[in-house]
């Protein structure tokens, strides 16, 4: 049939080209988890460090990146972040243009959206932490360093996993919007497919299932990931020692 | 080495706010010394004890541990320790047991007991693992080395956060109701590990509304009434005819009323 | 400028590769159509080498600026708004606009189908457009935002019928298969590839307007202060419509002759 | 900068904010009500109404809107049946279909947040409950829901702050809202940065009273968790 | 109207998976009666107090409330109560009273004890608000009737649940340990709570690990062991000499053991 024929792998088939594009749209959102992940460490830990001008900080960061429409921000990335680079590759003597990569801009303004939302993310988890638990530490003498490596960190990764389940969700959507950088990822593709072919629903179908399977092979690992995090945790099968 | 000062604590207070908490108690703990602290709830026994290892800081007063003074700053009303490192140092001298035990949830209890002397007095982790696993086997848990805090029954629990706190080989032990909440055969059980600690001479200071830990393992009981000591004396001078204040024998009027 | 410095031995071209049969992207990842191939032309004769980049139609005037490409050729009509951010190439294609509209509707064929009439931007009174006005009343026209198409059916029918924007014309051809507007507007070229893959369900409606009233054409988009590359262009463009290429490549994905008839 | 620019984008921009507003309230109106009848369907113990639940929560959350969107706008006009049913003088409508469509997808994070909030209801308050006596609508409306609508409303108030950005997809369905008109606007101008900095500012205004209020409500609900009234203090 | 048979249980079985926890046990409680439940962590104390007001499906037997059998439909081996509405009906005459007070967190005190009276007794608002303050009055702390349950102490949530349970006017009071977690003090508050009510003849049945009340308080001592009642007779049989059984013995040893 001419339809399976369009998606397949053939010389006429999309299939190589949009199988291609979901790897691109999984780095990139890897990278921007990634990006998310230190931006939110930062800025959680300005948001419980007390200290008032920090914590104001902070709220601007979570407040702005988070109710701002994402495209707005990967435009400012992308056509921004380009035009301070080539300023600054012109002030050290470089002539013509050196823009962020694609990849770069998207990931990085993805990231910094994301960041808003794992600060979030973070700061519940830490305050889930036991306060108790936490004193125990103290009464062993930890110094500040140890306790956070040893007590604090485990704790608020194993309390973050549902919560950056969700924030993988969201950036895996908002990686959608990269397109307008010309990045080939899954739903530039499925357009560009879909205006070339003229075949509109047959490719946002493929690519919509495309999404699917992306988000059902996450939600597994993110699953693992909080079995293996929770097995600290009382279980219905184990009951009572 | 009995009759060493293991502890001495003098004239401490706290406020919180302007409720003043703590107006001013001393103490002294020799080795070897088996101290119960009683007292009505809210009378600042927690309090006490966490001042002692410097989880709340007292608004004045000093403390000494094993003949080191923690230096304090006291500075427009409040109070801070003058070395973050001295404290971890002296924390570690001091082992707390907590009323709600505390033991960390993400580890084993294997984990929870070497935590500390692997990391905090970094010894050697395979000599810590043999010395754990004695302990354990002393509290009698042994076979659970391997489940996590949250598989284990409350008493179970009680006694891994006793054998986490042994395991630093403190100084002093600092024990907050370790009984309450128990059920009363394993009340028994963590009595029983008490008792045998007693007996090979550490120091230990404990709240409890046990009393007949006061009167049978204890050397000294000491009655807390509103921030200050009320009374104190030997388990004899306190519990038989005669020595004891009026306010300790209405407070121990409510237990055994039907006994 | 300091880019004036710069002897042009590459540029960067970007296109959408998503526009049929202008340009477009096949399914081994490659770009085809009128302007790749007419791209391929132009440059040999401009001695620039070229690399065809495809990116989205949203980002790509802030892009040219930012200096991402060098040269746009997405079918981009050369309009005094667009003058004032970008430069433009003497155009390559003239195209003519029609209305299209379901061929089992009762407004196909209008008055005038099949003919051709010629304007001028702001021209008022040209009885052809005054007949449709009569047949269009109360119907709903779609439109693709922002065009120059866009706004001739604003100037002549927003009076008369209610006027719907899409993002995209081929949103609005869906939409006009699916019944939700009655009438299109837009570039004939384009419509007649779009009438394909619709099935022929959807035919021309009224004459075809030609003429300076849809700018001079589609030209190539470069940075004002790139003038000296806008001019080697010109000169390519120049030689490859004397010498009938474009028109021939026309033919072959158009089946019409779109170079400029001035 | 060009004020009088950016007034005049202001202005444009401010005249869609009503547009934005009706496709936002509409959408999480039925959008939770939607969401309420799934999580029912989905905690409710029926394997078959829990399995349909989850699938529906699975798609619409996998799948990005805009692909949503332009199924339920484009694709639906494909079926005949559906083109010359009644459900069409519904369908044909922009604004309907955009309503729809943001419905159906905050209906599907929302089920999952409001499950969330069930989750983390005691079961010895809802014990308590049944052993006064409660069973049924009485006990999920006097106890089971105002606990859980106070657990799930800090991840509930992120959603609907991500429903006010996922407004300007609307303007994919000829529905003209403020982002949809910003960008007809740079495709007038060309001058990007300006005009999605007067959009910014519009949603971040938009979204900073949604929080505020959403705080505010939160903290208002959580009378019962904060330190003791100086006054309660014995 | 002494002698009417308020609770009435026959021959009741749990089992959770393979594990039988009660098995086969039966109790009758006259109008006025008060029955102190004993017995060691894990002998199903709760998990019967839990089947008689259907928070647990019993595997096996009848309980009768005030004259009128529970209905339970018996399927391949799972149980269900045959109507849920008889259920609702039956839990509004009998309070419970759980170790955890399980009060409700998110409505004030006087809010959790006139929700089942107003909601689910129907009664007019005005006279439950009454009738609730009375109560309040009763187990003195009327002063907090505006205050969130996770602002009162431990002592004072557990008067406010016995509050809440009495307002349904129940024609019998389970109790699940209501004075374990609390100190001595809270303890004697609230035995004497229940002492009043017992002298103005409530019928209750008292899961306890306080001797004193189950000696002093009530007039029948039931002591379970694995799921089975192993003995039982009144106070005077059961402490003084001779009467009580050796396992009964060895588990009062635990206690006063030092007193
Ligand atoms: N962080 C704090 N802020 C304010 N007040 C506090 C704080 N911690 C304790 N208090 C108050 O200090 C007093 C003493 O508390 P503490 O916990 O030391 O009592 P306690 O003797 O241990 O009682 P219990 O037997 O109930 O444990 C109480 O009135 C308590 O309300
Ligand atoms: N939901 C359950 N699933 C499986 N086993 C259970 C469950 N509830 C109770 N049990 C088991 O039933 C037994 C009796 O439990 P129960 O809570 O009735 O004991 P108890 O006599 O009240 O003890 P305690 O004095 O510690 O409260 C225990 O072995 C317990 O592990
Ligand atoms: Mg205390
Ligand atoms: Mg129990």
């Amino acid at each position: 049939m001419a339809t399976l024929e369009l998606i397949g792998f053939g010389s006429t088939g999309w299939g190589a080209l949009l199988l291609l594009a979901a790897l691109m749209t999984l780095c990139v959102t890897a990278s921007a988890l990634a990006i998310g992940a230190v931006l939110g460490a930062i800025i959680s830990a300005a948001k419980l460090s007390g200290k008032t001008s920090l914590v104001a900080l902070g709220n601007v960061y979570t407040t702005v990146f988070r109710g701002v429409p994402e495209l707005l921000i990967i435009y400012l990335i992308y056509f921004g972040g380009s035009s301070a680079v080539t300023s600054i590759g012109k002030a050290l003597g470089y002539e013509g243009f050196l823009g962020l990569p694609s990849f770069l801009a998207g990931a990085l303004a993805v990231g910094i959206i994301s960041g808003a939302y794992q600060a979030e993310v973070f700061r519940g988890a830490y305050l889930a932490i036991s306060k108790g638990e936490l004193e125990a530490a103290s009464a062993i003498g930890m110094h500040r360093g140890l306790r956070f490596r040893r007590i604090i960190i485990p704790q608020v990764l194993r309390f973050a996993i549902p919560g950056l389940g969700n924030v993988w969700q969201l950036s895996l959507k908002d990686s959608a919007l990269i397109s307008v950088t010309g990045l080939a990822e899954l739903m530039r593709t499925s357009q560009v497919a879909a205006g070339s072919t003229r075949q509109y629903f047959l490719f946002f179908i493929v690519g919509g299932a495309l999404y699917l399977i992306l988000t059902s092979l996450s939600d597994r690992i993110f699953n693992g990931a909080e079995r293996r995090a929770n097995r600290s945790m009382p279980t219905a099968a184990m009951g009572k020692a | 080495m009995p009759g060493v000062t293991r502890l001495s604590v003098r004239n401490i207070r706290k406020s919180f706010g302007t409720h003043e908490v703590l107006r001013g108690i001393s103490l002294d703990a020799q080795d070897g010394d088996v101290i119960s602290l009683l007292g009505a709830s809210g009378s600042g026994k927690s309090t006490f004890l966490r001042c002692i290892n410097l989880l709340e800081t007292a608004t004045d007063g000093e403390i000494w541990v094993d003949g080191e003074q923690i230096r304090m700053i006291h500075k427009g009303g409040t109070s801070r320790p003058a070395s973050q490192k001295q404290v971890d140092h002296i924390r570690s001298e001091l082992g707390m047991v907590f009323q709600s035990f505390n033991l960390w949830s993400h580890m084993t209890i294997l984990q929870n007991i070497i935590e500390g002397p692997v990391h905090v007095l970094k010894r050697p982790r395979a000599e810590c693992i043999a010395e754990a696993e004695a302990l354990l086997e002393k509290v009698g848990i042994a076979d659970k080395r391997h489940a996590y805090p949250a598989h284990l029954s409350g008493g179970q629990q009680q006694r891994a956060a006793i054998a986490r706190a042994l395991a630093m080989r403190p100084k002093v032990m600092l024990f907050d109701e370790p009984t309450s909440a128990l059920d009363p055969e394993l009340v028994g059980e963590v009595l029983r590990v008490m008792r045998a600690l007693a007996e090979e001479g550490m120091t230990m200071l404990v709240v409890t509304h046990e009393m007949s830990f006061a009167r049978n393992v204890s050397n000294r009981v000491v009655f807390m009434k509103e921030g200050l000591v009320e009374s104190s004396g030997t388990p004899d001078e306190m519990f038989g005819g005669g020595g004891a204040s009026p306010a300790f024998r209405q407070f121990i009027g409510h237990f055994g009323s039907g006994q | 400028a300091p880019v004036a410095a710069k002897d042009w031995k590459t540029a960067t071209i970007t296109l959408e590769g998503a526009y049929a049969p202008w340009n477009m992207t096949n399914a081994d990842g490659t770009l085809g159509g009128f302007e790749p191939e007419l791209a391929k032309v132009l440059c040999e004769r401009a001695k620039i080498e070229c690399k065809l980049v495809a990116s989205d139609w949203d980002g790509m005037i802030p892009a040219l600026n930012a200096g991402k490409f060098d040269v746009i050729m997405d079918a981009l009509s050369i309009t005094e708004d667009r003058k004032k951010v970008i430069g433009f190439t003497i155009p390559y294609a003239a195209t003519p606009a029609a209305f299209a509209t379901a061929k089992d509707s009762p407004l196909a064929n209008a008055a005038g189908t099949g003919a051709t009439i010629k304007m001028t931007p702001g021209q008022t009174g040209v009885k052809e457009v005054d007949a449709l006005k009569e047949a269009f009343k109360g119907k709903t026209i779609g439109i693709q935002a922002a065009t120059v198409y866009a706004k001739f059916v604003y100037d002549n029918f927003g009076d008369i019928a209610e006027i719907r924007e899409y993002k995209t014309g081929a949103d609005r051809d869906l939409d006009l298969q699916n019944g939700r507007i009655d009438l299109g507007f837009d570039d004939a070229v384009y419509f007649a590839n779009a009438f394909q893959s619709a099935n022929d369900s959807l035919a021309f409606t009224g004459p075809e307007i030609v003429g300076p009233i849809w700018g001079e054409g589609e030209g190539l988009g470069v940075r004002q202060a790139d003038t000296d590359l806008r001019d080697k262009f010109n000169e390519a463009i120049k030689s490859a419509l004397a010498d009938g290429t474009v028109k021939n490549l026309s033919m072959k994905w158009f089946k019409v002759d779109v170079s400029p008839q001035n | 900068m060009d004020f009088a620019f950016l007034t005049q984008t202001m202005t444009t921009l401010l005249k869609a904010v009503p547009m934005t507003l009706a496709l936002f309230s509409l959408s999480i109106v039925s959008g939770g009500i939607l969401a309420l009848l799934i999580v029912w369907m989905r905690v409710g113990g029926n394997p078959l109404l829990a399995a349909i639940a989850k699938g529906y929560i699975f798609i619409f959350r996998g799948s990005p809107l805009l692909i949503q969107m332009f199924l339920v706008f484009y694709g639906l006009g494909q079926f005949g049946f559906i083109r010359y049913s009644f459900l069409w003088t519904f369908l044909r409508e922009p604004f309907v279909c955009a309503v729809l469509s943001l419905a159906l997808c905050t209906a599907g994070y929302s089920a999952e947040i409001f499950r969330g909030g069930i989750r983390a209801v005691s079961p010895r308050e809802i014990e308590a409950a049944r052993s006064i006596g409660m069973s049924g609508a009485l006990l999920v409306r006097r106890i089971l829901a105002p606990i859980a609508f106070r657990h799930a409303l800090p991840a509930y108030s992120t959603e609907i702050v991500l429903m006010m950005k996922s407004t300007a997809l609307a303007s994919l369905v000829t529905v003209w809202e403020v982002t949809g008109v910003a960008q007809r606007l740079i495709s007038q101008t060309y001058r990007t940065m300006e005009i999605f900095l007067c959009a910014a500012i519009i949603y971040l205004v938009l979204n900073f009273i949604i929080l505020q209020a959403m705080s505010l409500l939160e903290y208002s609900l959580s009378r019962h968790r904060r330190a003791i009234p100086p006054a309660l203090k014995a």
